[in-house]
């Protein structure tokens, strides 16, 4: 028993040592990537304003404060990007939108992760009917188009941010199933989950412990890139007006709004939709950055 | 027209607005002035001999959803029903006097309970085979009443007596003065008896209107190709195409590319545009769409006639019609739509004030920030609305809370029984008969010893004094004695406050400069029968 | 070197520089090696993994990937042509005709999703422009050449095992005849008794169409068995070159003998295993002196300063190693 | 293989079977009864419930559904609620848009992103390579309704070249194809470059140079063919994506195509129509990526060793 134990922790530190390790080498990969670096620097301002907007704008006053007589005003001193239809700040409303999209994208790629990871390890782990079931089941979610399958559970379930996350979540589920079922069926069968069963692990904790943790690398990398698109999905879905509900500024409801303005009013669709780009783009910079640094294969 | 360089086509334009008004006799924008019932209507002269442009497409932003004239009542339908389908009598859009229709003229017995139309003879339906006779009529009006939409109309009639094939005689419960007015709604289309019975889908679709279906896209478009046969003249224009643009600066930008000829509800923002296109003009007249905030009015808090009395203070219909209209709007203070009979031009308004509604609301006993109400919406322009509503309301300690709604869950929580809203931002469109709007906005009627709300009346007012007051309006002959008691009902209602009118807009719609014959109507039913472009 | 002997040279190498310039820093692969090899002859070239065998190979067909790779050379001459200065098009024509080569991995080596008789018939359509179907039909004898019926022509690389994918490597490499054959360690994937099976096929085949060879190996048994000259190289540079007698019974650098020493000894089980210590050299940043200094039982400060130049022992024998300063050193080593 | 074939058009069934249910269950829970937006504001109770019996909203979801089912496989998609048309006759009318508009795009983008990611996969790091990365991370970063929105703002309210909607003639397809095709392109074009970057380190690639095979025929004959495989199976998935329908450019550009009547009929809570119009989408999605997948055997015969065993 004493050998045993001390064997774990000799186990334990490697392991630590080995992780820390392989951390650091994917930052110094990832310093070396100029787009990831763009992209991590560009992220982390969006995340800082989108935490900021809030000590920086007064919400009733800047963000959804009307003045109708200033309605529909080109960009200007007062209003960098103009005013809306109601005379509302677009600046501000940009500015504070970033709350709405990164919550969105962060919470529904949460959703997906959860449920994905769950039933696709699950599925890869005991195999057999189950295993069958959960892919035939991702087989359905992912032969509905996910635009359609999101607007069809937003309709469902009423407007609402937390529905529109719940919404773009579902629909992204099966990627992440598969991702985690085939990380599964690779590591199911090494040595050292073949040991872990051996001593008695619970099959969860083998999961948790053993397996997870050998395909982090690349749920992290799609993690980060579905970020990105849960963004331009709720963007969509608010688009088509099954959005976060109004006043609040989010982005794509911004740009449905000023669709009708398009003609002489184009600066409405224009800076939100720059808002979503830049966004989108940053992220998928840095996920390529994380991707080429944690792919051994890519390393040159 | 394909534009090849940006100065050539520039050049065009030049040569063509010198030509034009060189040669045309320049008909302006000014040059419309609507009629007593507030239609513009293009006066078609009537020549043998002239030649008309084959199609006529119409870019519209509504679909159709239904051939069925017993199944709906929008809009978008009620004006393919006006090409395929006919009502015994119709409005003139010039007088608003009811004039012949299908029917070729009426009598009324004298207790004003028994309607006799008399039918034209050898009339066929548009397929061209099945002749129309007085039991048509009768099949139609009785199948009315299990109709859901059509219903209400005839729920008045007692009797449908077929005297012989081209005589029918009605008799009503009670002497309704507006029943023609009803009868002349293209909801009431007659159809024929042996075409429904036969094919209970297709059959209804098919009128002795000037037009027949000829191809539906749903989602797309519709068109109709022009019935020769038809009894007055066939129509100047083979074809009219419905097709759907749901995007109302695509609708405008389409029009001035020259892919459509009619572009419906340009957007109030786009209008300079088509002022600006000598190859184009403005259609504009004030619309009779009532838009007002439906206050349920049995629901906690709203249940409190000072709550409503703030709300209305509250309401800056100004600011509604610049956000929603681009400023082009009237506000409206009426129970009742406009250019309707009984409407009270003096009726003391609840003008925009906050402090007053603050006042209000504290008379109500409810205290700031206690109360949450939502308000449904499914427009653009009601959402804007509804902001600002939302604004203010906030300003005197109550929230609002804007649910965005498809319009078929939006209408469909209106029409459950459960009655699971607090507020919408809603629209009245019908402006003939005032009784009829006053009885279904605000009526109710006693089903199994209780009073019911009508079908519309979305505040479900359940008013017993209200319905005493509507019923003895409608029976009164004395005209001036009746608008007495619709003025005095609209006093009723400003003191109870039921819903909160806000305003009626303008009907915009762009059409080709060359473009006669149409209807333009304030309900936004336009009549195409005779719409044209005359070959040069 | 006699006029006789300059005709028979396959191959000329005079200096040759092999660079990758890299993210993490320049990886100097091969620091100026001079090789000559004659007609018919086969010459071993041995040393560790990292040594820059494979890339002295691929640099002898132009092929090192650029970028990173840079090749500087003198000299670079195959049967008197001039490699160095060809343009890619002409390179095109040397390249599985006159040169060939036999690539580490036969499971990677192949195309999987074409037919094995394809990828023999492509290099004899290049080369000799033959028709496919004549290609076809030389691909076939190919195939029966190394060993393998003619009817598996159509069969994909996921069909064969190990040892018949390497031999289709063979065939593909000796399709076109060529004078000289470039082995990178052919065997080391393979089974011990498939390697055996495949050193012995080449062998035939080299003496059949007297093809000259550099084999390129770790494994001296194999070097023992196919070369009559042997070259070791450490660190990207010629230590010892020699006949296999010069190298194998009279070894003088301590890099060579630290090769021998680390073999099991059949004779004395019970003899410990000398591997050599240590590990070689951070390619990035080569020792001023020798390279090899840092592992090596002989050691002095003079070895520190100076990287030693190759000298003449005998006619056939050279070395690389400054001890042999000293006419009195001489490694532990003895042959019996 | 056709064993392979016939077994995966079995395993189509339970899918089909799985979708419809899943839309059933969707629209029970969606707010709004459909038979009251159906009915008018006067219908009485009694028309309500007749309404129901004939929308087949009467009994349980279990009930309807397998009603449903039980229509289905006569063929039967039902009626809309709201035109009262057949659902197969309204999917089939819209069909063709679709397609049109999907094979576009996907011409398009192929023919765009496959040159682009292999001259940026041979020509690494190169000044060619970071450009038309960036465009593809542009690409893809870039909302499709917004960059649709943009289209029309330039090219047909500044320009005029293009239509800014509609489905007659080749010009209106310009803009909607852009507008899908250039997510993608940008896809389709990473693809080929990493799928690429992948093979151009294989060992059978520097065995072709060995051969004296030509740079050109190492790179379009020996490495294309197998960095064909990943592109494919990203080509069959954005495929199903465009063919279900882009509902944004559909939407933007008023092209009547089987997503914006999907979109449409949730709206209106068309059941049927709803119902129909996504069985039939995974029905074609479903064979669209069995063609795909035969296609893959085609290109490389290590598949179809596995499918024919």
């Amino acid at each position: 028993m004493e050998i045993n134990q001390t064997n774990r922790n000799q186990q334990r530190a490697t392991k630590l040592y080995k992780k820390r390790s392989a951390l650091e080498d994917v930052w110094r990969q990832l310093r070396r990537n100029k787009g990831a670096i763009i992209g991590l620097i560009l992220i982390v301002v969006i995340i800082l304003v989108a935490i900021l907007s809030p000590i920086l704008l007064d919400y009733d006053k800047d963000v959804i404060g009307q003045h109708i007589k200033q309605r529909l005003k080109p960009p200007s001193a007062d209003h960098w990007f103009g005013t809306d239809e109601l005379g509302r700040d677009i600046f501000s409303r940009v500015i504070y939108g970033a709350r709405y999209s990164l919550a969105v994208g962060v919470v529904a790629v949460f959703v997906a992760l959860a449920i994905g990871i769950t039933l696709g390890a699950a599925a890869g782990y005991i195999g057999g009917k189950f295993e069958n079931v959960v892919m035939r089941i991702c087989d359905i979610f992912s032969s509905i188009p996910s635009v359609l399958m999101a607007i069809a559970v937003v309709s469902a379930l009423g407007k609402s941010t937390f529905n529109l996350m719940l919404a773009v979540g579902i629909a992204s589920t099966a990627p992440f199933i598969r991702v985690a079922r085939a990380a599964v069926l690779v590591v199911h069968d090494e040595e050292y989950v073949e040991a872990a069963r051996a001593i008695g692990m619970p099959d969860w904790k083998i999961i948790w412990v053993h397996i997870l943790p050998n395909c982090l690398s690349q749920i992290i990398v799609q993690a980060t890139l579905r970020v990105g698109s849960a963004i331009i999905a709720a963007a969509q879905l608010s688009f088509l007006g099954l959005g976060v509900p109004a006043p609040a500024p989010e982005w794509g409801s911004m740009l449905s709004a000023g669709r009708q303005y398009i003609r002489d009013y184009s600066y409405m669709t224009l800076f939100p939709g720059l808002a979503i780009m830049l966004t989108v783009l940053s992220l998928n910079m840095l996920g390529d950055g994380i991707r080429d640094a944690l792919d051994p294969k890519l390393k040159r | 027209m394909k534009k090849h360089t940006k100065i050539l086509s520039l050049g065009l334009c030049i040569v063509f607005v010198v030509l034009s008004i060189a040669i045309s006799p320049v008909s302006a924008e000014g040059d419309f002035v609507p009629s007593k019932t507030g239609a513009i209507i293009q006066e078609l002269v009537a020549d043998p001999n002239a030649v008309y442009q084959d199609t006529i497409t119409i870019g519209v932003a509504n679909d159709v959803t239904t051939l069925d004239p017993q199944a709906s009542n929008t809009d978008a339908n009620m004006m393919a029903f006006e090409l395929t389908h006919e009502t015994l009598v119709q409005i003139d859009p010039a007088t608003g006097e009811i004039v012949p229709g299908l029917a070729e003229s009426w009598e009324v017995s004298e207790d004003g309970l028994i309607f006799t139309f008399a039918l034209p003879s050898g009339v066929l339906f548009t397929d061209g085979v099945t002749p129309f006779t007085a039991n048509d009529v009768k099949y139609t009006y009785t199948r009315a009443k299990d109709s859901s939409f059509a219903s209400a109309k005839v729920s008045d009639v007692v009797d449908i007596n077929v005297i012989d094939d081209a005589h029918i005689a009605i008799t009503l419960s009670r002497p309704n003065q507006e029943f023609l007015l009803l009868m002349a709604h293209k909801g009431m289309s007659i159809l024929s008896e042996a075409l429904c019975t036969a094919d209970e889908t297709n059959g209804p679709t098919i009128g002795t209107g000037m037009f027949a279906v000829e191809e539906w896209a749903p989602g797309d478009f519709i068109s109709f190709v022009r019935n020769e046969n038809y009894r007055g003249g066939k129509a100047p224009t083979r074809h009219i195409v419905f097709k759907l643009f749901k995007e109302a600066s695509t609708r405008l930008i389409a029009l001035q590319a020259g892919e459509i000829d009619v572009c419906i509800d340009p957007s109030t923002i786009d209008l300079g545009y088509i002022q600006d296109d000598s190859n184009l003009q403005l259609i504009q007249t004030q619309n009779v769409v009532m838009l007002y905030v439906a206050i349920n009015t049995t629901k906690p808090g709203l249940d409190n006639v000072h709550i409503r009395k703030a709300l209305a203070y509250a309401t800056d219909k100004l600011s509604m019609i610049e956000v929603g209209f681009d400023g082009k709007g009237t506000v409206h203070n009426n129970y009742i739509n406009v250019n309707q009979f009984g409407l009270k031009k003096d009726i003391a308004v609840y003008e925009y004030n906050l402090e007053k509604a603050k006042e209000e609301f504290a008379l109500s006993g409810y205290k700031e920030g206690e109360l949450t109400f939502h308000v449904m919406t499914d427009k653009e322009y009601k959402k804007n609305a509804a902001l600002v509503l939302q604004a203010d309301l906030s300003e005197i300690g109550i929230n609002l809370v804007i649910d965005e709604m498809e319009t078929a869950a939006l209408k469909s929580t209106l029409n459950d029984p459960a009655l699971n809203y607090e507020l919408c931002i809603y629209q009245w469109t019908d402006a003939d008969g005032t009784d009829f709007t006053v009885r279904n906005m605000y009526g109710s009627s006693m089903k199994d010893g209780v009073l019911v709300k009508n079908g519309s009346n979305r505040c479900v007012l359940t008013d017993a004094t209200l319905n005493g007051m509507i019923d003895a309006a409608l029976v009164e002959i004395d005209t001036s004695k009746r608008e007495q008691l619709y003025f005095a009902i609209e006093d009723y209602l400003n003191e109870i406050v039921p819903i909160v009118p806000i305003c009626t807009s303008y009907i915009n719609i762009g059409i080709k400069k060359d473009i006669t014959g149409a209807v333009w109507r304030p309900t936004a039913k336009h009549d195409y029968r005779f719409i044209c472009i005359p070959e040069k | 070197m006699t006029n006789q002997e300059a005709n028979d040279l396959i191959l000329d190498i005079k200096n040759l520089k092999v660079r990758y310039e890299t993210q993490d820093g320049i990886v100097r692969a091969v620091n100026g090696i001079d090789l000559t090899l004659r007609k018919k002859r086969t010459l071993g070239l041995v040393g560790e993994t990292g040594a820059g065998k494979t890339t002295t190979a691929l640099a002898i067909m132009r092929l090192v990937p650029d970028p990173p790779g840079i090749v500087e050379c003198d000299k670079l001459e195959i049967s008197g042509q001039d490699i160095l200065s060809l343009p890619e098009n002409k390179l095109e024509h040397v390249r599985g005709n006159d040169i060939s080569m036999i690539f580490q991995d036969p499971m990677t080596a192949l195309n999987p999703v074409f037919t094995v008789g394809d990828q023999i018939a492509e290099s004899l359509e290049i080369h000799e422009h033959l028709s496919s179907k004549d290609a076809k039909e030389r691909a076939g004898d190919m195939l029966e050449l190394v060993g393998i019926p003619r009817e598996r022509a159509n069969e994909y690389p996921h069909q064969f095992s190990g040892g018949m994918k390497q031999r289709v490597v063979i065939a593909i490499a000796l399709a076109c005849n060529p004078q000289l054959l470039l082995a990178d360690e052919p065997t080391t994937a393979l089974d011990v008794t498939i390697q055996a099976q495949v050193l012995e096929l080449m062998n035939e085949l080299k003496e059949k169409y007297d093809t000259s060879m550099i084999m390129i190996t770790h494994d001296l048994g194999c070097v023992a068995e196919v070369c009559d000259e042997v070259a070791v190289m450490y660190a990207g540079r010629i230590v010892e070159e020699g006949t296999l007698e010069d190298v194998f019974n009279r070894t003088l650098h301590p890099y060579t003998e630290g090769l021998f020493n680390s073999l099991p000894n059949i004779k004395d089980r019970k003899a410990k295993l000398k591997p050599i210590k240590g590990l070689m050299p951070d390619p990035t940043n080569l020792p001023v002196g020798c390279s090899f200094a840092p592992r090596c039982n002989y050691v002095s400060d003079a070895c520190l300063k100076a990287q030693p130049q190759l000298r003449s022992i005998s006619q056939t024998h050279r070395v690389a190693c400054t001890a042999y300063d000293n006419p009195e050193f001489h490694i532990e080593r003895r042959i019996l | 293989m056709y064993r392979y074939i016939l077994k995966r058009l079995l395993m189509l069934i339970p899918v089909l079977l799985g979708v419809a249910f899943l839309i059933f269950a969707i629209m029970d829970v969606a707010a709004g009864d459909p038979v009251y937006s159906v009915a008018g504001a006067d219908a009485t109770p009694e028309q309500i419930e007749a309404l129901r019996e004939k929308m087949g909203l009467n009994g349980s979801l279990i009930e309807r559904y397998i009603r449903y089912i039980g229509n289905l496989l006569k063929g039967d998609l039902g009626t809309s609620y709201i035109s009262k048309l057949d659902v197969m006759k309204v999917y089939l009318q819209r069909l063709p848009n679709t397609l049109k508009l999907a094979t576009l795009t996907m011409i398009v983008a192929v023919g765009m992103a496959i040159p682009l990611g292999i001259t940026a996969a041979v020509h690494q790091n190169s000044i060619r390579d970071t450009t038309s990365m960036v465009l593809a991370l542009i690409g893809l970063s870039m909302p499709n309704f917004w960059l649709g929105l943009l289209l029309i703002l330039f090219f047909s309210l500044k320009l005029g070249w293009f239509p800014t909607g509609g489905s007659e003639g080749f010009r209106s397809i310009v803009l909607p194809a852009i507008t899908v095709g250039t997510s993608l392109a940008a896809l389709l074009t990473r693809t080929t470059r990493s799928s690429m970057l992948d093979v151009l380190r294989q060992d059978y690639l520097r065995t072709a140079r060995a051969k004296g095979v030509s740079e050109r025929n190492v790179i379009q004959k020996h490495a294309l063919r197998n960095a064909l495989i990943p592109i494919i199976t990203i080509f069959g998935v954005q495929f199903s994506n465009v063919l279900g329908g882009s509902v944004l450019a559909e939407t933007v550009f008023a092209w009547p195509g089987v997503g914006r009547l999907v979109v449409d009929a949730i709206d209106q809570r068309d059941i049927p129509t709803v119902t129909g119009a996504l069985v039939m989408t995974t029905m074609l999605v479903t064979i669209v990526n069995l063609l795909v997948d035969l296609v893959y055997a085609f290109v490389d015969p290590r598949i179809k060793a596995q499918y024919t065993k």
